[in-house]
């Protein structure tokens, strides 16, 4: 089994959500994140004096999947997540070697 | 008809403005107070009595407290509606229709105070049930009792702006209600936080400074007694606020500003009954007593295992009691009345003992009617929340809302608010008009 | 020169002060309404007006309103810089720099209201710009026609404390901008969900507050229209606030505290025309119907497609003229003068059609006007924000702030405001002394 | 014995409930400026001074300040207690013990201004301590010099409501006590970004509503006098807020809402002691003069390198001090006494000089005093937190509290609130009765 | 050596730290996060219309752990999170191929 | 690709940052969580009771690099997040099968 991560605009969750849910993925994962990159952040002023806020808003998102899927699921996440502009962020694989659903303790594709 | 004071007439606006400012002041102290999942509920329950309340008072509520008398117990229904008093007549110097306004939110106040001992469980309907009945069978006739020409007046006992009539009278409908609903969901293991501590700051200064008029409003003019009821009110807050602070301070090791902001709130409802009664000094030693005691009083429902969540008994009515009987010891001749000294001026015990006969019979009235009201509610309607409901937030369950929509990493850029998540994506039906199916719990 | 009466001045010294308290309660109130991104933008707009419409005046817009007239129209501009004033006199007991100071507190708020319709989009400066401009040309001669001697007030139109001077006149202004800015990025699909209800309620509690300084401040003195005023404020309000929230309950299934707080400001709205009119349960069946109505007025924006934001249109030109209108019905001869009783108590319908006539003409007039004014404004320096700026958040784009700098796990705790994130790192430049170049957008 | 005036006393109890509000109000405008891991230290000390300085008032504030008088110097001890001053009389229309309750809310809010200076690193015990003694040395005494018959007084010096008394007084011991703490750490290389915006502007808007009753109120009447202070104080505060954000819409490219919240207390600070003294034209032109040069009064700190945390150098003493001398050339002779015309009003030299007496004496006395006691705390018990304190947070470090316990997705929401993190999990000891350890830090 | 990360309901959060703490296992990495799955959130009301939330809260919890005790920990963490309830959650482990203590530099397994 | 992680003390990530951009080093994200470990919490009092808070805020810092700079990357952040105290918390590394730069669809070492 695989773990798709993506980093995304805030923005652009709502289509991932949608691109993964027509792929018949039905459940996902997110959380609040701060990236640093050739994005450069916005200044703030305080007491006139300016300072750069360098870190930007993202989002993660987090996908368990099986290896059949798991190029189709980057894909999509790719095409939803892009602007095109600078800080579209990044979306990786890593090797999963158990999954369980609590509910039930399936393991493996079954607890997808 | 006795002519119009205007400069009277002008502190009694002043001062109704104030007294119903308490109530939000409240609404704010209690929703810091509670966790940040049922703020709204907590907030909902004191805006829901001044909506209620209010209308109860001008259909009958004021005629029964202050219209008339039948043998010492309740007034009639002579002045229903508030019809007929447009011109009535001026009262001591105001116009009447000003002294049922002023009157008005002290009723509205004093039902808020119980909700503090519910908080985080109850549901909102049967909440305003209780309120409409507990304020017809307890609240406007124990307003007549005290100050409407009803038995307690009469006997003597002093209640300036209302330690029995107000802070009693709630503590102990909260004592009823905290039994009637029971503990919360882990209580006491867990902490119960309060999550916003400025908020509580912020309403603990909104009741000091509505308390004003609450107290010096209670003279009815702006005279020498509201004059020392401002001054005292000032300094025996202040004195509590030190005298809960230093309590924590030697047993906790440091003071809390939650301490700080009960304190305050345990002095203002310890010299309520006394301020016109004392000098600054007396109110003074009364406000450190309170403080201190009220400190104290928090850890009873740990010994007795009562879930009153926000603390009401150990303020209000613990507070209320200190100060009526204080007043048995402190109040000075020249402006409690003749024969009215205290104990400590001179006076004899006879002022202790109506005082403690105030007491106790509020307090005794007001819980057996609160328990009886709280119980038929539970046992019908039911007036506690579902457990779901109360662990996943009583805001979501009983108002459909969420309190905040920040975000980890503050205004405008939290990655969650910029999603729209908690905001959520779609709405279920387009907005173009309201819906009309029930929500989904 | 009339005596001055000390207790008028007292209650009229008060009243300016309360009714100052109303905008920083107004943008409490909006500002806890949008999302956390367009806070302190909100806000601005109020604080801005605060200070922008408070200049202007003294230099011409207590003139205009107060002092002369021009066949109905206009006042002129011999009282321009209030000059000559400090001695001038004491209209009805209270000094004449004094009722000036009063009004200008009422020209501020009448500016603020309209914000609401534009929040989360408008530029900054272009506000300003009409801010001075819709005062000077809608304001201050409205404020004329109704209360300085101008062509409503004398046509026997009943206004106490501005049905129509004040909130028919903010209400149509916002609909104009609203529809001259156009609909937020994501709405009406988006739900636009306040970023902090408890917020609201407490801009709403300082309203409510405020107001009795606004409406029984009008009676110019310490009197029992002020009386009168006064409780009518309290119990139409309480009634709004549950006939909103009756209307959710029914519909939506569960009432909401942005009801309870909207239904608040509805009751105000409403009986702020009427407030010396009527009697008690008049001013009770008012706030019932001001608040069901604006409850059900909310829907219209879906219906039209027209995006205010924070239902100005809803809650102030609706509830406007509910009260106004109402006057018709319900005003008592006793108290609203000879020949004014309202249709339920006797009068004819002729008191119900001027008042409609003032409704009309005040809307007719605002909305024209400041449709103008917001469209020059936004064909020539642009109004509306840029798309990217909303859609990252307005306070950054305007103000180069933002609003919160919490953490997910409370004071003092998060990880991200000990690591300074959000609160950056380094500076641009060394604070050593204040930078120069502009700031990037 | 003058007979009581019902309207002045009326106007005396609002104002100085108005004043007792204000300190609150700077609790939030100094709270959110902090870090969120410091408001509640930053509050408490605000709390402090109420608690503590009203007690020291009614011991002997009052008498030193307002009773008897030695050498032009102090007051003495004839009405420590305020003993004896129940019945005695009524100044100007007004009981005795309203004036003495008035004036205590001056002391109190005076000593909680100094403490913005020390934001995030001050230990609450050796504050309430210099608190105690800054009070007792300095404001009393001085207070006697300014109002109570002392030489600044008697020399001619005008100062209606505070420049010197309050402001420059409160601004010099600030300085002091910045200079004895010394900077915080990561200052001036890190951005202190304020916490929560929307409650610095709610701070600023109660400190603006409860001023009119510390300006206007300081008439001591409801006259002309507190009429024309009362609308001097709404321009010229209005005016300030525009001064302040234009400095910086031209310098930086933006207007910040901070700007204007601090353009508004600057405005406050420097009309203060004029505002009975000029026309309405005179107060904006005040206003205007003191926001502007207040906002670059700012920079000083960045390049003479001391950390005057949240501005009280800047904004307060600067803004005491320009109020202060523009009366020399704004004053009015028909409102400010026979030969006391601005010079621009075609008076002379001589009352610019008289005021920069009084300033320059003020301040050099305050900062002394300040210095030499602060000097004395931090060499003997240690007025300053560990850094480890500082850097993890005083709140928790002194009060054993943090201030929030919100979660990153909002209200009832959030999974840290619904896990209980932050909020901890099992208490240390079971709560059945308060446990009597000390807290480790 | 693994890490073990599971996504679980707040309110189990106590349970599993005591289930661990039972195991031994001394530290863990919580953070909030929010879930979507076949668990449906709940609706509220804005202005008379109804909105769907429809990511819920949940607590991700992260342990690092050698190979030995691996499979216990999952079987802790599962039994101790589990209510039964949809919405219960998944844990799933990966591989990871170096830890280090950062106050000591310790590496591999005298890190955990 | 590896996947470094570290969770550090708050304070260190100024430094952390600082000692990536050194190794040119251009991207990282970073997240909130909460610790439990060694290092104990600190009191509160409520109420006339204590409390122990468990949880320490700790700052995530993922870092996506190519396997060369890996150990470089290890050693910099471990360097520079360390205070010597308890609770300077850990430094973990993963294998990433693949990565895509969402802005332009490039996959693998053009991605990062
Ligand atoms: N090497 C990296 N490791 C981890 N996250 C990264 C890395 N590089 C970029 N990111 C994440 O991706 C986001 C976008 O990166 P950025 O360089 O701004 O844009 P782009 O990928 O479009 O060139 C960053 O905000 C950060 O969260
Ligand atoms: N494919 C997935 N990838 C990542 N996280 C998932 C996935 N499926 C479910 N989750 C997480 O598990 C939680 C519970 O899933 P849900 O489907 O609601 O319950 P259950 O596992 O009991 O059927 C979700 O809220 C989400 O956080
Ligand atoms: N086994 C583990 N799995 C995941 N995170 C851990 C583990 N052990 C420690 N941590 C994280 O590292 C932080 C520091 O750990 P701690 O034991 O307090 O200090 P140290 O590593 O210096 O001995 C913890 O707060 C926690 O976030």
């Amino acid at each position: 089994m695989k773990l798709v991560t993506a980093v995304i605009k805030p923005h652009q969750l709502d289509a991932v959500k949608e691109a993964l849910h027509t792929l018949g993925v039905a459940g996902l994962t997110v959380s609040e994140v701060q990236g640093y990159g050739r994005q450069k952040g916005h200044t703030e002023v305080y007491r006139g004096a300016e300072y750069t806020v360098e870190f930007l808003p993202k989002i993660r998102v987090e996908v368990l999947t099986d290896e059949i899927d798991v190029e189709k699921i980057v894909d999509a996440v790719v095409a939803a997540a892009r602007t095109g502009k600078i800080g579209d962020g990044k979306v990786w694989v890593t090797a999963v070697e158990e999954v369980v659903r609590v509910r039930t303790g399936e393991r493996g594709l079954d607890a997808l | 008809m006795p002519e119009l004071d205007s400069g009277a007439t002008a502190w009694i606006l002043t001062s109704a403005a104030l007294v119903l400012l308490m109530t939000p002041g409240l609404a704010l102290f209690y929703g810091g107070m509670t966790r940040s999942k049922s703020v709204l509920n907590m907030m909902m329950m004191s805006f829901g009595a001044i909506g209620l309340v209010s209308l109860l008072w001008v259909f009958y509520g004021y005629s029964i407290a202050f219209s008339g008398d039948i043998g010492g117990i309740t007034g009639d229904l002579s002045a229903a509606g508030l019809r007929g008093m447009l011109e009535s007549g001026t009262e001591g110097g105001i116009p009447d229709l000003l002294f049922a306004g002023f009157q008005l939110m002290f009723a509205v106040i004093t039902v808020a105070l119980i909700s503090g001992a519910i908080a985080d469980r109850a549901r909102f309907g049967p909440w305003l049930l209780f309120a409409g009945l507990w304020a017809t069978l307890v609240y406007f006739p124990v307003a007549h009792w005290v100050w409407g020409g009803g038995w307690i007046g009469e006997l003597g006992v002093l209640d300036f702006a209302g330690g029995t009539a107000v802070h009693i009278n709630a503590g102990a409908a909260a004592l009823a209600l905290a039994l009637v609903l029971g503990r919360r969901v882990g209580w006491p293991k867990d902490k119960f936080k309060p999550h916003n501590l400025p908020m509580v700051l912020l309403g603990a200064a909104l009741l000091w400074f509505g308390w004003f008029g609450f107290n010096a409003g209670s003279a009815g003019a702006a005279d020498g007694a509201a004059a020392v009821s401002l001054i005292n009110t000032q300094v025996a807050t202040a004195a509590a606020v030190l005298g809960w602070i230093v309590v924590e301070w030697l047993r906790d090791g440091k003071p809390t500003t939650l301490g700080a902001a009960s304190g305050a709130i345990a002095g203002l409802v310890g010299i309520t009954p006394a301020c016109a009664f004392l000098e600054p000094l007396g109110a003074i030693a009364l406000g450190l007593i309170a403080g201190a005691i009220c400190a104290l009083a928090v850890g009873l429902k740990y010994k007795l295992k009562y879930d009153d969540s926000l603390d009401v008994v150990a303020v209000h009515m613990v507070g209320g009691i200190i100060g009526s009987l204080l007043i048995g010891f402190l109040a000075i001749e020249v402006l409690s009345g003749e024969g009215n000294a205290g104990l400590l001026y001179g006076g004899g015990i006879k002022l202790l003992g109506l005082q403690a006969v105030g007491v106790i019979a509020v307090l005794v009235y007001s819980f057996v009617v609160a328990y009886i009201i709280g119980f038929a509610i539970e046992k019908t309607i039911g007036f506690r929340a579902s457990t779901e409901a109360e662990v996943e937030g009583i805001d979501n369950a009983e108002h459909a809302e969420s309190a905040y929509e920040f975000s980890s990493t503050g205004g405008g850029g939290g990655a969650f608010a910029a999603a729209g998540i908690g905001t959520s994506a779609a709405p279920k039906t387009e907005p173009t008009e309201p819906v009309s199916e029930k929500v989904a719990g």
